[in-house]
């Protein structure tokens, strides 16, 4: 095992790897940009460095300070997280050459999977299924007609470098092919520094569904059952489950073949996601990306199968062998998980920094709080808004659903708006108790529902801000006069820590 | 005390009445509720009101009439104004022009400034663009008019409720 | 399912049983003392109404004014948690008297099961094993000495109706007898009401070991895997772990067997544990008592098993049939329980009352906190001073036990010294890794190799006290001149609430 | 500033000097630290010393001088005055008598007292007993000697810190 491991993240993924490294006994790095000095994971590692300035370019990109940290502080291997250096070969290769393991697959695997067009290449050559289209990118607007004549519409244009939703532009008039092509092209080139851009078939009632895998440095390579990420927001995953509602045992088997054969294609050797498009009419599965690093959503996986995969991540960076083989791993129960952003859901979704004055978190029967928040936090204004990711498990996707409101209802963060509430009404709604949804359910078909949602409790809320006035009026009375206010310890009128407009 | 509470351009005549420590006797129009009252951490109420049981985030600020009420998952953004100073408000705003002072929804950086001042916007039409937390986020003209002063500076970074812009409405 | 579920009870059981009722759709109400408005179940049951005075007599324990609540509130079932009137059969007689359901087993079974002797002779019947020893009650103190030069030295006298090791006293020799009596009949009479006394062997290297059962009204009636309870401080459960390391799947078979026996032997028909003494040297088996009631320590088993044992409670007194059957049961893994108190293992654990001015739980993966702290309750001084429950499962029990380090470290509760260190280390003893301990542990040889232990971040503790010692001089000086203190929001020298002696 | 630490009668002369907002340096005997600061939350702090990172729970009273640490999870009872007062202190204690005012260790209920004004006691005597959360607490006295008055009443609640009986050495 390793001496030392610097974790180079923030936010709850610093906090999920320290975790894993304590319960392996092995001592933490943190690093920290200067807006972060209060952050959780800086103040429980057992070490931690700044690293640069706010912004993330500086700082949790700064390739050149984080290595010297490591040598420094003689760290032996580094986690990346996700986001940030997570998939960055050359900070992979810098470590190497300095003799420091990075924790993820080997670089050859990172470098295939970044780009849609090797990986593609790479899948296909192990027969793994791909969305009718093309393995090359598009030359001009020329092309890109030619093409979109014979894969046929609707059609996705997509820029090769993409991914979170940007650089895709759907067609369903081939008139509308050669706007499209430039949009994908430049939307590339500015994003992701490349604008290459290729076609490919739409898929109807698309589902996000994806497998994890987990290899070692020995050639094994393994599966989990699938990932539910169909609820989406703007491209992006709200709420994952696991299992899939749609999956049955025999395409669970097919699919988990698939992405082993996808990881198997670049020698993966560590954990990882292969990520698929599924047809909710159909029931076809399609391969998407490859995700070479530890995913956001890894803990559903965890619930229902047992397996640490941030730990196992690790020993397999250590050069240990799988404890396990395929037959091992069983699925029991249904876990869910949602992503509680620091966003305001009824004003549409813009991003609420702030300080969090209070907090309350879930707990009790299998629920589980990944979070970097605490009493007193500053949620800077310069990275993701993802506060914490609430997961609970239940032994059937019912209970998971009622264990899931219930934590949701028991969570409480006052201070800034967080799209708690939010969870509750997607998770309460009908079609998500079916299951029946796609990728478009949020953007299409909840929110403008949600919107025109009733508020039944207004008389108590009138109630509740009456007597705060009243006993602010009644503090200010006495105050005027000498006195002293009432009883409380703290009286009402006093700012909670934020101001609002 | 006597209050009118206004939710959603709905005005609410509230009277408000401490029976003894904790305990409050509310008028809401012409309902009427006993309400047993704690606070057990700051901003953060317990009410007991019929025997069922709320626990109310309220969000307020010394200067403002403004609470923020967050209840079983729903916001509610509440003007509380003693009675009498309502109706003296009320007035002074008959003679009030439409102006629009346009503020930071939110902490973040100023992106891009697209009108100058001297500008005829519609409603709805992007004056500038906010950047927080990786997100881009377009303030939209609420009127149609004319911009007045634009605050706001490219690059700068703005907190919650600083000035952004003028806009004043078209000359009628 | 019930309409309404009145929660007769206070702290984190009554939260337990909410969290239940919450996933059954099933609202529930809140009885609380005059001292516990601001307590959290309060805050979170549906409806919470007031039942008396701080002191538990006239409020926890008024069964009046509890029934009052339940007509009032059309509450349907009534569950007792544990402690309070959760074994009281008048209570739960009276219940039914209503038309209420009493969540927990017939009263014969309460009965039957709440005295020492009665219980013995029921399950004797069913040869369930017991501890080599008497029957029926002594006589008096020349019938005492006429057993115990039968049993054979060593002795335990016990008072009948005794429990939570009140009314118990170990016999080395024989002249010791007559006094041994006299205590623990005068001991059974000021504690239970209840001056019976007999004698039984005295088990070596005694393991506390206890089956969970659970039964439903239809006359099944399964048992669980073992849990292992024989760290005791003060024969008080301190931490408890399931399975226990001394139990082979033979011996848990014959042991669960022997619960199932022991429950049916009183028509048992909710969930119970059977609670058995065990030879640590022998690895014989011995009925002690079983608790007609939801324990303290179930969610050990809910880890290793998956099964909601509260919820399926609720169920099973609704009249549903239990949904396994014993194959059912499976054992997953390993689960650690510690129980947080309000006490200082720093000084002889005197009890800590007070306000809880920060308070930072443990999360992630596998970790599960059963509380009824939140960040500004006043703990009072009334009742019991357990705070919470910190329960984790681990795949095997070494991870579980580096999990459990893990938590307990990230447990923050500013205001009140708790047991928190004090697990921490006895969780990290060699003895405990190595599951060579009984139930003399703690007392006998944990405590003073503990009272002894290093101190290795004095330097820290003493620059850090420094720091706030310049920091509040400087804010005096800067306040007597008139000026601003430094920039933190809050100077250094403000009371956090609590006086210090 | 110098201060002079006493934890567990073991006195430590520390220098202390803020070197810029947030950075101190100490110096503890002849070791010098150091020390990047932060209170995150009141009273909590997170001191970063040579990297390595440390969460410290400080519980400080405006009017003692005595500083209660909790570091991962022990607890250092630190008193810590500035050096002139502390020389002050000590010639003052030098010609104080040994008296002992026995002060209630936590809140509780006193349930019984044992011991009358006049009467001598002598070291590990139980004085009274105290009660709090089912728990019954005896209160030793600490030396030898003649208890002086006895505060406390039976049946009265006590809280931490009050006093409960002094108990006075016995004539040398």
């Amino acid at each position: 095992m390793f001496k030392k491991i610097l974790i180079a993240n923030r936010g709850e993924i610093a906090i999920r790897v320290h975790r894993a490294c304590c319960e392996l006994g092995v001592p933490t790095v943190a690093i920290f940009s200067e807006a972060d000095r209060a952050a959780l994971h800086v103040r429980v590692c057992d070490e931690a460095y700044c690293v640069g300035p706010a912004p993330s370019r500086q700082s949790y990109l700064n390739i050149d300070r984080i290595l010297e940290v490591a040598k420094l502080t003689g760290a032996d291997a580094i986690h990346p997280g996700y986001g940030f250096l997570s998939e960055n070969a050359e900070f992979a290769e810098r470590c190497a050459a300095l003799g420091i393991t990075f924790i993820g697959p080997n670089t050859k695997a990172i470098r295939v999977m970044g780009n849609k067009t090797t990986s593609r290449v790479a899948v296909a050559e192990m027969n793994v299924p791909l969305v009718p289209g093309m393995k090359e990118n598009l030359r001009d607007e020329a092309h890109a007609m030619e093409w979109a004549e014979r894969i046929g519409l609707p059609l996705m244009m997509k820029a090769a470098a993409g991914g979170g939703g940007k650089g895709m532009r759907m067609v369903t008039r081939l008139q509308d092919v050669p706007a499209a092509f430039r949009a994908a092209q430049s939307e590339g080139l500015s994003f992701f520094g490349d604008g290459s851009v290729y076609l490919e078939r739409y898929v109807e009632s698309p589902r996000h569904i994806e497998i994890q895998v987990l290899g070692d440095k020995h050639g094994n390579i393994i599966y989990f059952p699938e990932r539910e990420c169909s609820i989406q927001r703007r491209h992006q995953k709200v709420i994952e489950e696991a299992p899939s509602t749609i999956v049955d045992e025999a395409m669970r088997r097919a699919m988990g073949e698939a992405a082993v054969k996808a990881a198997r294609s670049v020698g993966y050797d560590s954990a990882g996601t292969v990520e698929f498009i599924v047809s909710g009419k159909s029931r076809e599965f399609f391969f998407l990306e490859m995700n070479t690093r530890l995913q956001v959503e890894h803990p559903i996986t965890e619930m229902i199968t047992g397996v640490d995969l941030c730990k196992e991540m690790i020993k397999s960076a250590a050069g240990d062998p799988l404890p396990f083989t395929q037959g091992d791993i069983t699925l029991s129960g249904h876990a869910i998980e949602c992503r509680i952003y620091a966003e305001d859901p009824d004003n549409n979704f813009l991003p609420t920094p702030g300080k969090i004055v209070g907090l309350r978190v879930p707990g009790g029967p299998w629920v589980r709080d990944e979070s970097g928040m605490y009493e007193g936090l500053d949620v800077p204004i310069h990275y993701d808004p993802m506060l914490s990711k609430l997961v609970v498990w239940g032994s059937t996707r019912e209970r998971a659903i009622s264990r899931m409101l219930r934590a949701l209802g028991e969570y409480a963060v006052k201070g800034i708006k967080t799209t708690i509430p939010f969870h509750a009404r997607v998770i309460g709604s009908e079609a998500f108790a079916q299951g029946d949804f796609d990728t478009h359910y949020i953007d299409n078909h909840f929110r403008p529902a949600d919107a025109a949602r009733p508020m039944p409790h207004e008389d108590i809320a009138l109630i509740a801000a009456a007597i705060q006035a009243f006993r602010r009026d009644k503090d200010r009375a006495q105050h005027l006069m000498g006195g002293q206010p009432n009883g409380q310890e703290h009286s009402a009128w006093k700012s909670s820590g934020r101001v609002r407009r | 005390m006597t209050y009118i509470a206004t939710y959603r351009d709905q005005i609410t005549r509230i009277q408000v009445k401490e029976t003894e420590p904790n305990r409050f006797r509310v008028a809401l129009g012409d309902k009427e509720f006993e309400v047993d009252f704690l606070e057990p951490q700051r901003n953060i109420l317990s009410l007991l009101i019929d025997g069922r049981s709320y626990e109310v985030d309220v969000d307020a600020v010394e200067t403002s009439d403004n609470f923020g009420v967050m209840l079983k998952g729903d916001h509610y953004e509440i003007e509380v104004v003693e009675e009498r100073k309502k109706k003296l408000a009320l007035k002074m705003a008959a003679g009030a022009s439409g102006r629009q002072d346009l503020k930071s929804p939110m902490a973040g950086n100023v992106k891009t400034i697209l009108v100058r001042p001297g500008e005829s916007v519609s409603a709805g039409q992007v004056l500038l663009i906010l950047e927080a937390m990786k997100m881009q986020n377009e303030i939209k003209s609420p009127i149609d008019g004319i911009i007045g002063s634009v605050t706001a500076r490219e690059g700068v970074t703005v907190s919650l409720g600083d000035p952004l812009c003028v806009v004043d409405p078209l000359p009628q």
